[in-house]
């Protein structure tokens, strides 16, 4: 077994504010290997953004606190590094790729200039150099005329050549992992297939480990290896992708799959969770997920139930985990 | 596409422009059945016959012995030739010579006003968004609210009153011999630079804090902003990422109210002025008033619109440059 | 975009005077600016009873250029021997008097403008507008004085001219405003239900401006009193009257500079400052009532100041999975009276 | 650019000498306060601020007046007479003008040039100095003094000739079918010699022969105020298209007024003078010196620099930016300057009254009750009597003023003050008893206040004022409670002409007046008898009084005149038109650190032309030169008053 590429644990992180405190995450633990994708899903507010954040240590500290237990990325131990050191590595070993590319991406900068930045940070390239590679990265994700987008501002760009654009500029050292938070919410479904698929063969293609974040399970199902289902803050599930999408175990996961409209299983009725994720102020006691789960019974206002190891890997916090009952 | 917005813009300013003037023709014209009335001389001694005379000098004089619409034409063919036409000072003075030994005067206050109060509310600004919440941003906080509701003028009264006659540091009013006797010289500077201490800093605060407190906002409504947190991602360091990607953005709404104050920049010193006896803009306009010199008056007036306008248009191309994003259409 | 929820935000909070006195009163600092106003407009209703000399008293020529005693708490002046502290007093009533009479008159028309730009729109607004940028662009301390000079050194004249001329800034916000307005849900369903324009304007587009128009009302009342002590400072206000600018002006043309009579430049000076302070105070409390948003993140950073390490470890401790928390519940001792999301 | 900033930002906060302090040369820096510094050097047109001093200071005038003794000095002429028929002078043996003779043999039937009338003249025999130069090296000739005169009269060349204007009598009238009429002199040029009066060769130059017509008030006038012009540099550009008029832009005229050649004692440094100072060289061709030929004026150069405001002024001398200050101080001041050494306060007797002016007579449409009332001469003379002048010099004046008499000369003009006149003199007490029991009989009713009534209405005043009168107003309208009269504070506009004299809009109006001998006559003629003409300072209508003033004013006789003068003032007393509050004080201040030897002169400031021939530079090598003025000279001239 190869050395985990990414390695989390107990992560949590918590924002003071008047009126208490929001726990945004919970003591999570993530295993990425290399060049293997992992899925982190979940509805949003859950803290799946916080969480990449924290893994490339981009929360401030005011307004967040965090804590961690073991940060490493390929063996190195990043929760122990300055926040100079932590620069370095930036960019370089590990790179993210935002939701939404027209506010992520600077709009007085031309966008080549914005990935300019990266090789003249992270390489001794010269001014010249480091263009052509620009050039030739933003030919890589697909860019026509790579040249001469690489002179345009941001707002000049369509929506899919601004996500390629920050595929590109996340890809520009070949970094070790991306991570990549929702990487195609904002774009029609015509464009999605086509990031996703750019963004999955740059990702196979080069080798590189990939945390993808999103609340959309059809992204996982062609993207990720391994699927990690958050809800509120906590680690609900972990599956391989077939595993969790044939079987789930915990009952949010299986409420997840079955809001999905399915062309295919047209017996399937189209079912929503009901009510919404609990406030990160005023979570609920026991399972954060009892108020809504229909399988609530007597331990699950009560206790939080563990983390518990299953075959094949599989992990599940549910006092009432879906087994074989699915059959029924 | 950007020609297009220039031109847009050009065009918008002229047409502001002739509104300007032409209200600035009309305002003394209001209320008024004779408007050459407040051109008249003092009657003096004179009899009717006499008197009349003069008027009827004075109405030839100053062209308003011709319908009010060639008056306004002739008004208009004047300013083409940059004529603001004629002051009733003794000697009259064209109105475009007494604005032009007055202005740099008043520039030397204004423009190093504005490059100090930009420089420190820069700096401050940025720290104070740096330090967000920390003891310098609620300084910065106070600071504001106290300057605005301090006048300048009672700083400006304060500071002479402190630093000019109790400490004797600086002179606490200006000396006039210091225009007078200007010739470039090193000591002549200096002279210079010892009168100004006193305006400039009454004028400073103010500005200061008012740049701190926009340069703050905007800074910290940038740092929200994503593509920061791009920037960061990227790896670079804290210093570039507030340099080439904070600031910049943050530049924006600091040039539109430098734009606004480099506007206001000549007509803002007139109390200053006042206090200090300083011999601008400011104290030549308070002279046109107080002597009803209405030709000097409006003469400044209009000077003061034009060089507003001429600052609002360059601040909105500044913009094109500054803000590729702005092509086409009303930012407003 | 953020603008724009800001302004809904403003605009839903509809609620009577009352409650907003009542909001403001609750709030720390909106509390003191509120004592002070209040203290203000007593002191300017009882200046006659609480001035101990006649203001207007010229004659009292032995007690020239006195420093602060008992007798004189701030002295007098001396040129004429006037009492300062009694001038100070009766100051109040013109700057008061010219601050919110302007600013209430201001609001009225910004208000008016505003929403007929921003409502009816097409010619109106073009026209509006672009009175606005001519407005902008004349320079206005010299217009005023010109005007002054062309009409007379009233009161009045003063008061005209501050709206004629003051009204730009209000009326730009609150078209903006009415233009978020006039797309919400209400507004669209009002006039589907058939109400005419100027129902809809009077009772739903102008209700929804109302704070924003309250808000800035007070913080424009401020800025007349600074203008309007700067034109009494520069002798173009009322002749016989006693205001704090003008008193500034006799203190400067007096020769209180040359004979260190700091008194009579300072008491004035401070006048202004507490009338315009309590004002802009209230102004700010009611900006950060209506658009909590500021005072919550300003209040994040005073609580990292403040926070309680033991408190956020065990917030830590009790996101464990072994601890099962029996007290998700919050602690009261970092209890505030506002309860926001994170910026 | 931050540290460039910082660098000259702290360059201005060193202290810095200002040139004046270490200057060493005979330079005099003078401070003066007022909005704006004449940029036109056009000596008849401005008689606002310094400009009229700078004007005769590069222009002389024929002869100057000494004030307290009614005697001409001699300036750019020697001396001048009466001359009878025959070219002889009219004098007595001690060279005084004999008016027996004039009256007898000094007047002549002339043909008036211009109306072709016959008209009743004296001839006039005025001898210039020879060594008088223009300050390009011409001459002073009598051409010039011709040519000065005429364009002063002539309405198409000089319009509203401010010099001359006042001199009623010099102005030209025009009939009503539009015709221009000369009154008063007309020059007669070089005709002199054909109408039989002896001109010398070597004299051609220097004589200068006027026809006067019976108004010797205009004549002593025009020799002390009208500056006599370089006939050579105006007459090419002056002409009836561009006329000499203050607001005449015309670039020709703009270059006389700006370059001005005058035959002063002091010339116009052009090189150095600007919007805020102007600097006066000494004429090196003056031709009046002192008795040793030392230069008659110690300083060498002026330096005037302008002030906005007084108390910018007054920080500049005691910072020792300037020596001296042209400005009347408030007496408020004088504590300031105590004790301090390098200070020389100067505590000038005033030749300037404030007066209380009564609308006795206005215009129809302005007449309303209040001012019906104010046509009674008991109502005036209680509310004369109500005043305490006393209390208004120590508290309003500050002490720094002198009462002044009711007959409007002043005191210290003990020749001609007639004592019969201080009319209001006696104890306030007493006053105020007399003006309530006159009250009493002509307004009984009174309301719960203590103010009378007319016709049931309250008896109020307003006074215009302009604010820096508040004060005296105030005053006023304490004291004249005592006797159940209110007043109130009304603003003056900014021209009095047309806001008030004029259209008689006021009821009581504060208004400075001066009479000194120079212009005694024709102030009386304004002020109380030429109705309608100007303004409303004549609107008394008192035919007596205007009789005499007339006289007072026609008379060729001086002697005549001054016993005039002597009886008008107990009748303009008893008339209670204007009533006089005081004379205020002119304070001034100089350093003494860089001259000395400052004289107070009455009536001015410290910087006067006394002190500019008096005062020394400390440190400088001159001595002391001797300060007599010329006296051998114009004893002809010089008036006797017995």
């Amino acid at each position: 077994m190869t050395d985990p590429m990414l390695e989390v644990r107990n992560l949590k992180v918590a924002f003071p504010c008047a009126g208490g405190v929001i726990r945004a995450v919970e003591g999570i633990d993530l295993i990425t290997k290399k060049a293997e994708c992992v899925a982190l899903v979940g509805e949003s507010g859950c803290g799946k953004s916080v969480t990449a954040l924290s893994i490339m240590k981009l929360l401030r500290t005011p307004p967040s606190v965090s804590r961690i237990d073991k940060l490493q990325l390929d063996g190195r131990d990043l929760a122990r590094l300055t926040d100079r050191e932590m620069e370095r590595v930036r960019g370089r070993d590990m790179a993210m790729i935002f939701q939404d590319a027209m506010t992520a991406l600077n709009p007085v900068m031309t966008v080549g200039k914005q990935i300019d930045e990266v090789y003249r940070r992270h390489t001794r390239l010269s001014r010249k150099d480091a263009r052509q590679q620009t050039v030739s990265a933003l030919e890589l994700v697909g860019v026509p005329e790579a040249s001469s987008r690489a002179n345009s501002y941001p707002h000049e760009l369509s929506g899919g050549m601004r996500q390629r654009v920050l595929i590109a500029l996340a890809f520009a050292c070949m970094p070790k992992l991306i991570i990549a938070d929702e990487p195609t919410t904002s774009l029609d479904v015509t464009i999605q297939a086509q990031v996703l698929d750019v963004l999955k063969s740059m990702q196979q293609d080069h080798d590189v480990s990939a945390l993808l974040i999103t609340h959309d399970l059809s992204v996982v199902v062609n993207m990720a290896d391994t699927v990690y289902v958050m809800y509120s803050g906590k680690i609900v599930e972990t599956a391989a992708v077939q595993g969790l999408f044939l079987e789930p175990r915990h009952p949010y996961t299986q409420g997840l799959l079955a809001s999905v409209p399915r062309l295919s299983d047209d017996k399937q009725a189209f079912v929503q969770i009901p009510d919404t994720v609990p406030h990160p102020m005023r979570k609920p006691s026991g399972c954060y997920f009892h108020p809504r789960c229909s399988r609530s019974s007597i331990p699950c206002p009560q206790r939080m139930p563990r983390l518990e190891p299953l075959e094949n890997g599989r992990q599940v916090r549910c006092w009432h985990p879906l087994h074989q009952e699915r059959e029924m | 596409m950007k020609r297009s917005y220039v031109i847009k813009r050009i065009l918008y300013a002229v047409f502001i422009f002739f509104v300007v003037l032409t209200l600035n023709f009309f305002i003394p014209r209001l209320g008024v059945r004779d408007p050459a009335e407040r051109y008249y001389p003092p009657r003096g001694a004179m009899s009717d016959i006499e008197y009349e005379i003069i008027k009827q000098f004075t109405r030839e004089q100053y062209g308003f012995d011709v319908s009010t619409f060639q008056q306004y034409i002739r008004y208009v063919q004047g300013l083409m030739r940059l004529d603001l036409g004629t002051s009733l000072q003794p000697g009259s003075p064209k109105v475009t010579t007494l604005i032009g030994q007055r202005l740099p005067w008043t520039l030397v206050l204004s423009v190093s006003t504005l490059l100090i109060s930009l420089i420190i509310g820069l700096l401050f600004g940025t720290l104070a968004a740096w330090k967000r919440g920390r003891w310098q941003d609620t300084m910065l906080l106070n600071a504001s609210t106290i300057s605005i509701a301090l006048p300048s003028f009672f700083i400006a009264l304060m500071l002479s009153f402190y630093l000019g006659f109790e400490l004797e540091l600086f002179p606490a009013y200006t000396n006039p011999n210091m225009v007078a006797q200007f010739d470039w010289s090193w000591k002549a500077i200096q002279v210079v630079l010892n009168n100004a201490a006193l305006p400039i800093m009454s004028m400073t605060l103010g500005g200061i804090v008012g740049y701190s407190q926009t340069t703050r906002n905007s800074v910290i409504a940038v740092t929200n902003e994503d593509f920061v947190i791009t920037a960061r991602a990227k790896g670079l360091s804290h210093t570039t990422v507030l340099y080439k990607h904070v600031l910049r953005n943050a530049m924006l709404p600091l040039a539109t109210s430098i734009g606004m104050s480099i506007s206001g920049l000549i007509g803002g010193a007139i109390i200053i002025e006042r206090v200090f006896n300083w011999q601008g803009m400011g104290t030549l306009f308070l002279e046109a008033n107080s002597t009803n010199d209405y030709p000097l008056m409006m003469g400044i007036m209009l000077f003061l619109s034009a060089f507003a306008i001429l600052a609002n248009l360059v601040t909105e191309l500044f913009y094109v440059i500054l803000d590729p994003r702005v092509t086409v259409g009303d930012r407003r | 975009m953020s603008e724009r929820s800001v302004f809904l935000r403003v605009a839903q909070r509809g609620s009577s005077f009352l409650s907003l006195v009542k909001k403001l009163w609750q709030h720390p600092k909106g509390r003191v600016g509120l004592i002070l106003v209040g203290f203000l407009v007593l002191v300017a209703v009882l200046a006659p009873v609480l001035a101990p000399y006649d203001p207007y008293d010229v004659t009292q020529r032995a007690e020239k250029g006195l420093r602060p005693s008992l007798q004189h708490p701030l002295g007098t002046t001396i040129t004429t021997g006037q009492d300062i502290f009694s001038m100070l007093i009766y100051g109040s009533r013109v700057s008061l008097m010219i601050g919110i009479s302007t600013g209430v008159v201001l609001a009225f028309l910004g208000a008016l403008m505003g929403v007929m730009a921003g409502y009816i729109g097409g010619f109106v607004d073009n026209l509006i507008m672009r009175i606005v940028d001519v407005l902008l662009v004349i320079p206005t301390l010299p217009l005023i004085i010109v005007l002054t000079n062309f009409l007379g050194r009233s009161y009045f004249v003063i008061v005209l001219v501050f709206v004629l001329f003051g009204w730009t800034g209000l009326a730009r916000i609150i078209r903006s405003l009415v233009l978020v307005l006039k797309n919400s849900n209400y507004v669209k369903a009002a006039e589907l239900a058939g109400a005419s324009r100027w129902y809809v304007m009077t009772k739903h587009i102008l209700p929804g401006t109302s704070h924003l128009i309250i808000m800035n009302t007070t913080l424009t009342c401020a800025g007349i009193m600074v203008a309007e002590a700067g034109l009494s400072f520069l002798g173009l206000g009322d002749p016989t009257a006693i205001s704090w600018g003008k008193m500034l002006a006799e203190a400067q043309g007096g020769g209180a500079l040359l004979f260190g009579a700091w008194w009579w430049i300072l008491a004035p000076g401070a006048g202004i400052f507490l009338a315009v302070f309590s004002f802009m105070r209230i102004g700010i409390v009611m900006e950060e009532v209506f658009n909590p948003r500021m005072k919550a993140s300003s209040s994040i950073y005073k609580l990292f100041k403040h926070l309680n390490n033991t408190y956020l470890e065990e917030v830590f401790r009790s996101m464990e999975d072994e601890e099962c928390p029996e007290s998700s519940q919050e602690p009261d001792y970092l209890d505030a009276s506002h309860a926001e999301g994170p910026p | 650019m931050l540290v460039v900033s910082t660098a000259t930002f702290l360059t201005g906060c060193q202290k810095i000498d200002y040139p004046c302090r270490t200057d060493r040369t005979n330079t005099l820096y003078v401070g003066v306060v007022q909005s704006s510094f004449p940029s036109t050097f056009m000596p008849w047109l401005s008689r606002d601020g310094i400009a009229p001093t700078i004007a005769s200071m590069l222009y002389s005038t024929l002869f100057s007046y000494d004030d307290d003794t009614g005697r001409f000095l001699p300036s750019l002429a020697r001396q001048w007479y009466y001359v009878d028929a025959e070219g002889r002078p009219i004098v007595t043996d001690s060279g005084s003008i004999d008016y027996d003779r004039l009256e007898a043999q000094g007047v002549k039937t002339l043909i008036n040039p211009q109306n072709g009338r016959t008209e009743d003249y004296l001839t006039v025999r005025i001898e210039l100095d020879s060594r008088a130069r223009w300050s390009d090296g011409r001459p002073v000739t009598a051409d010039d003094v011709y040519y000065t005169l005429d364009i002063a009269r002539n309405n198409y060349l000089s319009n509203h000739a401010g010099a001359l204007a006042w001199t009623a009598d010099l102005l030209h009238l025009y009939s009503n079918s539009g015709q221009l009429q000369l009154q008063g002199i007309f020059t007669y040029n070089h005709g002199a010699t054909e109408q039989g009066y002896v001109i010398g060769e070597a004299e051609r130059d220097q004589v200068v022969y006027l026809h006067v017509r019976g108004v010797l008030g205009a004549v002593t006038s025009l020799f002390t105020t009208v500056l006599i012009l370089p006939e050579h540099i105006w007459e090419p550009i002056v002409s009836r298209e561009s006329q000499l008029n203050s607001r005449n832009p015309d670039a020709n005229m703009q270059h006389l007024y700006q370059h001005p050649v005058g035959s002063g004692p002091y010339v116009l440094d052009e090189s150095e003078s600007g919007p805020s100072q102007i600097v006066l060289r000494r004429n090196d061709l003056y031709h009046l010196t002192k008795d040793d030929s030392s230069p008659l004026y110690t300083v060498e150069t002026i330096r005037l620099t302008l002030y906005q405001e007084l108390n910018v002024a007054i920080y500049a001398v005691i910072q020792g930016h300037i020596d001296m200050l042209d400005a009347g101080l408030s007496a408020n001041y004088v504590r300031l300057f105590e004790g301090r050494n390098d200070l020389f306060v100067s505590v000038a007797e005033g030749t300037y009254a404030q007066s209380l002016v009564f609308n006795v007579n206005p215009v129809a449409s302005e007449q309303t009750p209040m001012r019906g009332l104010l046509a009674d001469k008991n109502v005036r003379r209680a509310i004369a009597l109500a005043i305490d002048p006393e209390m208004l010099i120590r508290l309003v004046a500050n002490g720094a003023a002198v009462p002044m008499s009711a007959g409007l000369i002043r005191e210290s003009l003990s020749d001609f003050y007639n004592p019969n006149a201080d009319v209001l003199s006696e104890a306030q007490t007493a006053k105020l008893q007399q003006a309530n029991d006159l009250l009493d009989r002509i307004l009984p009713e009174k309301d719960e206040h203590g103010y009378r009534l007319l016709d049931g209405e309250r008896v109020s005043f307003n006074v215009l004022g302009h604010p820096g009168e508040i004060e005296l107003i105030s005053f006023l309208e304490i004291q004249l409670q005592k006797v159940g009269i209110e007043i109130r504070y009304q603003a003056k506009g900014s021209s009095p002409e047309t806001t008030y004299l004029w259209t008689s809009r006021f009821d009581l109006t504060i208004q400075g007046v001066i009479f000194s001998l120079a212009n005694v006559d024709i102030m009386l003629n304004a002020h109380f008898v030429a109705l309608g003409r100007t303004s409303n300072y004549g609107r008394l209508i008192e035919p007596d009084l205007a009789a005499d003033i007339e006289e007072m004013r026609s008379t060729l006789n001086l002697n005549r005149k001054y016993e005039l003068l002597y009886n008008l003032q107990p009748v303009i007393a008893e008339l209670y038109y204007k009533v006089p509050l005081y004379s205020s004080e002119v304070v001034s201040i100089a350093r003494t650190d860089r001259y000395t030897g400052y004289q107070v002169v009455a009536g001015a400031t410290v910087f006067n032309s006394t002190n500019l021939q008096e005062i020394q530079r400390m440190d400088s090598s001159g001595g002391t030169a001797s300060s007599s003025r010329g006296s051998d000279v114009g004893i002809i001239a010089a008036v006797n008053r017995e």
